[in-house]
């Protein structure tokens, strides 16, 4: 039944494609979006029937794709990374219906977009390297064709597919290496024959496919020093495309990571985990430092992605250290907190990217130092990306936080431990979650508060209305989530832990308890989001019942205070730049901003400036000491090549005379 | 998960302790400005001073800046509301109050935070160039700080093996030779730099200063007036005194109740009056004796809480 | 009979150009190497698990591997013909051709297609290598039919340079004969195919090994594969676009065939382990070439040239693990490889038509300017590339699985670094070609839908080919097993 | 005053405003917050913004470019509101009247509701008359 | 007998050699040419000479072909090529000493390199195998070495005269059919060589194949 289910999410997609291929114009973003719902709907309906049931939902059949065979198997770890996808597609393509671009409207967007969806769905459930690569291969060229949807409109869009392509490239060669490693040696190319005889590969092969996979999929995820593709490609893909993105398709990347260290590979040596850890830490880091210091609100939300992806390798990290140190409930608890914050970042990372693409619609540019007011302006939207901004700053009583913090219980009871690896990377890890936690609620304070709170920093944002319903709609959907997940995590808990159960062959006992509090088994307190959240909303019905009891009048609206200045202009405001100046000059020395200032004298004196223009911008450390060097090293060599073939036909002669005299050297 | 007391004991320590923030926040606050005052030579306000300007400012009009939006109304409201909460939650007076189970400390920092980003926000909204500049100090302090906390608190949980807070105090006051481990006192001088730059005061903040451009905390509240200006002081001082009584739990626990009983109860209101005076005594003199710091020696400051708190933790498995 | 018809009928197509010429004679051409397709396809089903077929009086014969061969050249001579009507009525009507060239040209392309079927169906392998030899004099006219001053050029260095490569395959050819002799083979059937694979235990290993080295050496050549690759880059570019897709997406891969079918005598007589050097070794410094050109590379034709190589030197590196998992994944990849490339190739000619210009700085937003073109060239890029769902991924996948299996992963891995490359640079020129704003707002006349077809087609059948299994899997593995112990 | 007084009820803060002052005042006004007068036991503190504040204390007669600032601010006040005008220059234009550049004294600009005459006046003086509106 | 047919062998063998020793030391067409068609009939001859001493038909008429086309209709077509032009190699890539010094360690080598090829064919013929191997490489230099469009078309037929010797030596030709095939390819070959050339005199007028370095990365 539920493969059946699988088969029909497959062939909705498909049908989906076709029509967006084919429809009239008119048509085509309905037909699509609707076709590609009920394709997610499928998908989400496999999902929920593997997860309840534990039954997998298999397919296979070598009819398809020569030599190889198709042979999908969804277990319960894959059903949660289905499910959510269906749920962020769903949303996304709800949010479709309203979005205008002529762009995503295009006959091969509209064929390509519901192909991506499907893929999303598809990969965790693929259960072999040929089946595997190939939908992973496919989500990696549908993505990229998306990202180039707006390439005429902008010239940064055709940069920013270069990189994604090269990257994801590169991620797709150290994978096919790694998963064809594996299948060479456990003889088989099926997951399961690869888990059960993994224990049997020799112990260089087992290492060099995890350090590969890492490779492969941290490129996918985001993972700091691989991540440069994603801050560039995110925001230049359509709304309703970068939300799937940002929070469907970075997570396949954890998904593969934990496929093939703890499915594939069942577990390994500390080292694996400790760098997995430090990748982690890293990425949190930089992502996090860079996110609160962006001034374009998707590349904001981009680096945030790359912040909280590396929260969760830090926690996958974190779960195979305590497996390899003899710690499996532990292990167990953070490989949960790890994926519960994949699914909360998916619900919370989805409905801010469908806002930003609300904003950007509605106002027509994504840079926060050109946005302002908007609350007013887009009541709706504007309120769901402050639900967003408080779920991912990780504000009880709404998701973020229950994630984060089981993350913290599991670091926490770690501790204190003989094991020197744990008693320094647990610490560490702490430390690293502290520091992102308060520079992402720097980052989102800044994009709440400069994007939709105060004047409009320019004459379009005045003109700015709020964007169709069912564009709202689609974000709500996840806003929604955040809350609801945020006060009942229980609605999502157990899902989480049969899956992590599932893909460690774990068999410890519940080691979280059960209810409505979250919490780990046998250990003093717990956290009560529910009752956290219904406490919150009684005290602040009870505090504005009593401000209203002593202040009847109603409020006064005035004119700011300015200092009794006449001119108080919209310019005077802090920008998105100005927000995160003090926290660039703090981390000066990891960011080294580029500061550019011009100033032009009037001619009769010096002493008089006609026109000063400042300029600052922050680059990439790692794209500016790494990448570039890289590239024009390629370039170097590309020019030096070129001299060899001179186009004189003796050269090329020569060539061969060479090697017919090495040949017969060598043989003769 | 229920109480261990009765039900009566229960409903009354929180009762006392919701009241003993709401009242007894003001009434730090005027005592700190007292002990300033009396160092400084004068006289000062009484004590009670923070109060009566409470009662005035809830009569008076509220206003709001015509471009502001609903964030702004919301702001005094909730930054009230999630202190009040703690203060529910917190084991202030004894180790077993009502959901004293659910008071982990991560969730009560959280909590706080949920108090600075709300303020940040509003400060935002008026769309002032104070505003911002109030915000983006305090959430870079804010920002800088967490960590430091954090840490901080991870080095208090890990010999309790828990991070819920009455489980802590218990614990501690069931082995007070955790109270003079290295770990304790370097967390504790941590905790303390964390509550100093949270709260505002000098030398990270100059709550008094009259200006502008040197202002963080202030900055973000020039346009509240009355019952929000009222909510929004009352909020501040009920934090402020809720970080002092949970550093006064966590690092001095004694005289805490730990068993249900009027008597418990009375030497528990006693003693953590008496602590958080103490606490606020010696901040206020400190001030006195302190410069405010530049703007940008403050990371300074904080980064050195963070190395204390990181050594905390490092002596905190070295000692265990 | 049916191998004699499918040899008889593209030389009937260059009949017609003599008797009608006009653009009559080029449609015919186009239905006669349709029919000559079908007839390869009823050979290919015919061929899986049955006993060859001959013909000619023993001289053709069509096992598995043959017939595949066939069905590839068909279905791209179906495609270049189809394009070379269009072609020669724009140079024609250009004014760039007189009608004698035009027809001229008509009859050696599919002269030169018949001598490739020759090469393929040949029983003997001294046949095949008269087959190799004739395409390269019948397309060095072809190379400068354009008669400039490049054409020249490059015409005079492919003759050159393959007359010398393949003089070397002859070399090794005698020295295999000669083993064969003292193998006791007799002197007219010694170099047939089944004779040699019979007395293969039997053949002198050392003379032998020469005789391999050689021909990998000298059919190594044509196939583009290094040191002697030098004349690819520039006949392809110099083409006419349905000679360069023919010569990419064929030649190259006849000429592989060879090596394939040498490979197996070899493989048989000394073991896997010499040939499976001398190939890795070619193809490795193959794919290192085509990498360090693509880097920096200015023609977009001369582009899609070096990619040719890389494919040889993928290809030779599957052959090289020699396993029938190998194999079938090298044949897929020579179809695929063959499909994608001759769509490129002759969307490059439309393109160069249209822009005037080959070089790839001079060419811009042709996504935006020419929609059809640009999506055809863009998505042949992406196929080529070995992408999903187009065959060359699941071909690479399968060389990739079937390297590590035979313990050449390491090999393996150096590919993959060198195709890494490979992506990053036709990537940038890729973007540079179809992205972007057009400077001014022009509206072009796309190709008309005759023109365009043919190209979806061969890329749909490129994405087929690749996700279906059950059309070719048989027959591959049928292939494979021909050539493979 | 005894309405104020009784709304106030030992809380009093001010926003000085300097319309144009010799500066005389503001000695007198600072030296209020000296150990020697120290207002603050009073309840009685100046602060920056006028929203926080019950009322203004001006000084000065009110020249042409202070006259629209002190309107402005008188505005920010949130009302209830006070204006205390402290000096004779603040009352009637002292030696400035009609002086290039004084608009007027500040009743002619808002209404006063308290006036504290004298050039300067005594800080006594001034804390006596502020205690009237406190209410202290 | 036996000592005349391996004395005529060894000679008409020898004279191949020196024929493409030679072409390396001449500079002028004309002169190349009278060596290029020695060349060809001393090929001939070896054949003949194997066929006669097999007593195989099949082998005297490919010597019959052999000569036909190598000593006679080659040199001829390549004399038409030049068009009566004095066409000189004034100033190869590898000078004349150079290329002679080369050529002797290309001869060297062929002996080294096919002696495992000698002692399997075994008798006279197997001897001269090396030979062959050396026209081979000594052709080879010529191409590589060689600017003027007709010496390039020389060193091909060098090659392939080289190769020809040694399918001579060692199987006595290859079967007839193929060795029909074989010849007309290299006689079109040399056809198409020498259209091209005519072409690129047309084009280029006088031309040094070095300088055709239009087409390259």
């Amino acid at each position: 039944m539920t493969a059946d289910l699988l088969i029909a999410a497959a062939l909705v997609g498909l049908l989906a494609a076709a029509a967006g291929a084919v429809a009239p114009e008119r048509l085509r973003a309905e037909v699509v979006s609707v076709l590609t719902v009920v394709a997610s709907g499928c998908g989400l309906a496999v999902a929920l029937g593997v997860l309840r049931s534990g039954r997998a939902a298999v397919v296979h059949t070598g009819r398809l794709l020569p030599l190889g065979g198709l042979s999908l198997r969804l277990d319960r770890f894959g059903a949660l990374f289905v499910a959510v996808s269906a749920v962020v597609a769903i949303s996304a393509m709800i949010f479709r219906l309203g979005y205008e671009s002529h762009a995503l409207s295009s006959r091969t967007a509209s064929c390509v977009l519901p192909l991506f969806v499907t893929a999303l769905i598809l990969v965790p459930a693929a259960a072999s390297v040929t089946t595997f690569l190939f939908v992973w291969e496919l989500m990696a060229i549908t993505s990229l064709l998306l990202v180039l949807v707006d390439h005429r409109r902008r010239s940064e869009v055709a940069a920013a597919a270069q990189w994604y392509a090269v990257m994801t490239q590169f991620g797709a060669a150290a994978l096919l290496v790694a998963l064809v490693l594996l299948a060479t040696h456990a003889d088989s190319q099926s997951f399961i024959a690869i888990a059960a005889r993994s224990a049997g590969v020799p112990a260089w092969v087992r290492s060099t496919a995890f350090a590969l996979a890492v490779v492969g999929f941290g490129s996918k995820a985001g993972m700091v020093p691989l991540h440069v593709w994603l801050p560039r490609a995110h925001p230049e893909a359509p709304g309703p495309v970068s939300a799937l993105m940002s929070a469907a398709m970075v997570n396949l990347g954890i998904y593969g990571i934990i496929r093939v260290g703890d499915g594939l590979l069942g577990g390994g040596p500390a080292w694996w985990w400790l760098l997995l850890m430090g990748l982690g830490a890293l990425s949190a880091l930089f992502g996090a430092l860079h996110a609160a210091t962006s001034t374009d609100l998707k590349r904001l939300l981009a680096y945030s992605t790359t912040d909280n992806m590396g929260l969760v390798l830090l926690g996958i990290g974190a779960s195979g250290l305590f497996a390899s140190t003899g710690h499996p409930s532990l292990a167990l608890v953070a490989l949960v907190a790890a994926l519960l914050h994949v699914v909360f970042h998916a619900v919370f990372k989805g409905s801010l990217f469908l806002s930003a693409g609300s904003i950007q619609q509605a106002s027509g540019t994504r840079d926060l130092d050109r946005l302002g007011g908007l609350l007013q302006r887009m009541p709706v939207t504007g309120s769901l990306f402050l639900v967003g901004s408080a779920a991912i700053a990780a504000l009880p009583p709404l998701c973020g936080f229950v994630s984060e913090w089981l993350l913290l219980q599991a670091l926490l009871h770690g501790l204190p431990s003989s094991d020197l690896a744990l008693a320094i990377a647990l610490p560490v890890g702490v430390a690293v979650l502290a520091l992102t936690g308060g520079l992402t609620a720097l980052t989102f304070v800044k994009a709440a508060g400069i994007g939709l709170l105060g004047q409009p920093r320019r004459a379009q944002a005045v003109e700015t209305r709020e964007v169709r319903r069912s564009m709202w709609a689609g974000a709500g959907i996840l806003a929604t989530l955040c809350l609801v997940f945020g006060v009942a995590p229980f609605l999502i808990l157990p899902a989480v832990l049969d899956a992590a159960r599932t893909v460690t062959a774990s068999h410890v006992l519940d080691p979280l308890v059960r209810g409505w509090h979250v919490g780990l088994a046998g250990a003093p307190g717990a956290l009560a989001p529910g009752l956290l959240g219904l406490g919150l909303l009684a005290s602040v019905v009870l505090t504005a019942g009593i401000r209203r009891a002593l202040q009847r009048a109603a409020v006064r609206r005035t004119e700011a205070w300015g200092c009794g200045r006449e001119l108080q202009t919209a310019r005077m405001q802090y920008t998105a730049t100005s927000f995160g100046e003090p926290l660039t000059r703090v981390f000066e020395d990891v960011l080294s901003p580029a500061h550019d200032l011009d100033v032009s004298h009037v001619a009769e004196s010096r002493y008089y400036v006609e026109a000063a223009t400042f300029h600052t911008s922050l680059e990439d450390a790692f794209e500016r000491h790494g990448y570039r060097h890289a590239a024009s090293a390629l370039g170097w060599w590309g020019r030096l090549a070129r001299r060899v073939p001179n186009g004189s036909v003796h050269r090329y002669l020569a060539f061969g005379l060479v090697a017919l005299v090495v040949v017969l050297v060598v043989l003769g | 998960m229920t109480s261990a007391w009765p039900a009566p004991s229960v409903v009354a320590v929180s009762v006392l302790q919701v009241l003993g923030v709401v009242v007894g926040g003001p009434l730090l606050v005027g005592l700190m400005r007292k002990v300033r005052c009396r160092l400084e030579g004068r006289v000062g306000p009484p004590v009670h001073q923070p109060l009566l300007d409470l009662r005035k400012l809830a009569r008076r009009e509220r206003t709001r800046p015509d471009r502001a939006s609903w964030i702004f109304s919301v702001v005094p409201v909730v930054l009230v509301a999630t202190t009040l909460v703690i203060a529910l939650v917190a084991p202030l007076l004894s180790t077993d109050p009502a959901f004293g189970w659910s008071a982990d400390l991560f969730a009560l920092i959280y909590l706080m935070l949920i108090g600075s980003v709300v303020l940040a926000l509003g400060a935002l909204d008026t769309g002032t160039a104070f505003g911002g500049m109030g915000a983006s100090r305090a959430m870079t302090i804010g920002a800088l700080s967490e960590p430091a906390l954090l840490v901080a608190v991870l080095a208090l949980s890990i010999p309790a093996h828990s991070s819920n807070v009455p489980t802590i105090v218990a614990r501690s006051l069931a082995h007070p030779a955790w109270l003079a481990t290295p770990q304790r006192l370097l967390s504790l001088v941590a905790f303390l730099i964390v509550i100093v730059a949270e709260s505002g005061r000098l030398p990270v903040d100059n709550p008094s200063t009259h200006l502008e451009l040197t202002m963080i905390h202030e900055a973000m509240i020039l346009e509240y007036a009355g019952a929000d200006l009222a909510l929004i002081k009352l909020g501040e001082s009920m934090r402020l005194i809720v970080l002092l009584a949970l550093f006064a739990d966590l690092f001095v626990p004694w005289g805490i109740a730990t068993a249900p009983g009027v008597g418990h109860v009375v030497v528990g209101v006693v003693a953590i009056g008496a602590k958080v005076a103490a606490l606020g005594v010696a901040l206020a003199a400190f001030e006195v004796a302190v410069a405010k710091l530049r703007l940008f020696r403050v990371p300074e400051l904080l980064a050195g809480a963070f190395v204390l708190a990181v050594l905390a933790v490092i002596s905190a498995l070295v000692v265990p | 009979m049916v191998l004699d018809m499918i040899l008889a009928l593209p030389l009937l197509g260059g009949a017609g150009f003599v008797a009608w010429r006009n653009q009559a004679a080029g449609w015919i051409a186009v239905a006669v190497n349709g029919v000559a397709l079908a007839l390869g396809v009823w050979v290919a089903i015919r061929a899986v698990g049955n006993a060859p077929l001959s013909g000619a009086e023993g001289l053709l014969r069509a096992d598995a591997l043959s017939a595949f061969m066939v069905v590839v050249i068909g279905t791209i001579a179906l495609l270049a013909s189809w394009i070379g009507v269009r072609t020669m009525a724009v140079e024609v009507a250009g004014g760039r051709c007189t009608p004698r060239r035009a027809t001229t040209y008509g009859v050696l392309v599919q002269a030169f297609v018949a001598a490739m079927l020759l090469a393929v169906l040949a029983a003997n392998v001294g046949v095949l290598w008269v087959a190799v030899e004739a395409t390269t004099i019948i397309t060095v006219f072809l190379v400068g039919h354009r008669r400039t001053r490049g054409a020249l050029e490059a015409s005079w260095k492919y003759l050159v340079i393959c007359s010398v490569g393949i003089a070397l395959a002859f070399f090794g050819t005698v020295l295999v004969y000669l083993c064969a002799l003292h193998a006791g083979g007799h002197s007219a059937s010694a170099l047939d195919w089944t004779s040699l694979m019979a007395r293969a235990r039997h053949l002198d290993p050392s003379v032998l090994r020469l005789g391999f080295a050689l021909i990998v050496l000298g059919y190594g050549t044509k196939v583009g594969l290094v040191p002697l690759h030098s004349w690819l880059p520039d006949a392809h570019s110099q083409a006419p676009a349905p000679v360069s897709a023919l010569m990419s997406g064929v030649l190259l891969t006849v000429a592989f065939y060879a090596i394939l079918r040498f490979k197996a005598v070899t493989d048989a007589a000394l073991g896997p382990g010499f040939s499976r050097t001398l190939l890795v070794v070619v193809a490795l410094a193959s794919l290192a070439v085509a990498a360090s050109l693509l880097l920096t590379q200015r023609d977009y034709k001369r582009m899609l040239a070096y990619h040719s190589i890389e494919h040889m030197g993928l290809i030779a590196l599957g052959a090289a693990a020699g396993i029938p998992l190998a194999i079938a994944g090298v044949l897929l990849h020579i179809f695929g490889h063959g499909l994608a490339k001759s769509v490129l190739f002759l969307t490059s000619g439309e393109i160069m038509a249209a822009e005037g210009t080959s070089r790839i700085d001079g060419v811009h937003a042709l996504l935006a300017r020419r929609p059809t073109l640009g999506g055809v060239f863009g998505i042949g890029l992406v196929a080529l590339l070995g992408l999903p769902p187009f065959s060359l991924f699941s071909s690479e996948l399968l060389m990739a699985r079937a390297e590590f299996q035979a313990g050449l992963g390491w090999a393996a891995v150096v590919a993959l670094v060198a195709m890494v490359v490979i992506f990053v640079a036709v990537v940038g020129h890729a973007r540079h070609m179809l992205l972007g704003a057009p400077s001014t707002p022009e509206t072009l006349a796309p190709p008309p839908a005759w023109v365009a077809t043919p190209l979806v087609m061969g890329l749909i059948a490129c994405g087929l080919i690749g996700i279906f299994a059950w059309p070719l899997s048989g027959l591959l593995e049928a292939a494979a097993h021909v050539v493979t112990p | 005053m005894q309405e104020a007084a009784g709304r106030n009820r030992g809380s009093l803060q001010l926003r000085h405003v300097d319309a144009g002052s010799c500066n005389g005042c503001e000695l007198e006004i600072t030296s209020m917050s000296s150990p020697v007068y120290d207002v603050e036991r009073f309840g009685i503190r100046l602060e920056a913004s006028p929203r926080h504040v019950d009322g203004l204390l001006v000084t000065g007669p009110v020249t042409r470019n202070m006259a629209d600032p002190l309107r402005r601010t008188f505005e920010a006040v949130p009302q209830p509101r006070v204006v205390v005008a402290v000096g004779d220059c603040a009352l009637d234009c002292g030696v400035f009247a009609g002086a290039y550049g004084v608009q007027g004294s500040v009743c002619d600009v808002m209404p006063v509701d308290l006036a504290i005459p004298g050039c300067p006046p005594h800080p006594a003086t001034i804390i006596s008359a502020l205690r009237g509106l406190a209410g202290t | 007998m036996s000592s005349a047919y391996s004395s005529t062998l060894t000679l008409a063998a020898g004279a191949v050699l020196i024929c493409a020793v030679v072409v390396l030391w001449v500079t002028s067409t004309r002169s190349m040419l009278i060596v290029v068609a020695t060349q060809g009939t001393a090929l001939g001859c070896v054949a003949m000479t194997l066929g006669v001493h097999v007593g195989d038909a099949g082998l005297i008429a490919t010597a019959a072909v052999e000569l036909a086309v190598k000593g006679l209709a080659i040199p001829v077509l390549i004399d038409r090529a030049a068009g009566g032009a004095l066409d000189r190699e004034r100033r190869p890539l590898v000078n004349v000493p150079a290329s002679l010094v080369a050529s002797a360690a290309l001869i060297v080598l062929a002996f080294t390199a096919a002696r495992g090829v000698a002692t399997f064919v075994g008798a006279t013929s197997g001897a001269l195998v090396p030979v062959g191997v050396a026209t081979l490489l000594v052709g080879f230099l010529v191409l590589v070495s060689r600017r003027r469009p007709i010496f390039q078309m020389v060193g091909l037929l060098l090659v392939d005269n080289g190769i020809a010797l040694v399918a001579f030596l060692c199987t006595a030709g290859v079967p007839f059919l193929i060795e029909v095939g074989v010849s007309l390819d290299v006689l079109l070959a040399v056809v198409v060589l020498m259209v091209l050339a005519q072409r690129l005199r047309s084009e280029f007028g006088d031309l040094d194949l070095d300088e055709l370095r239009e087409l390259h990365d």
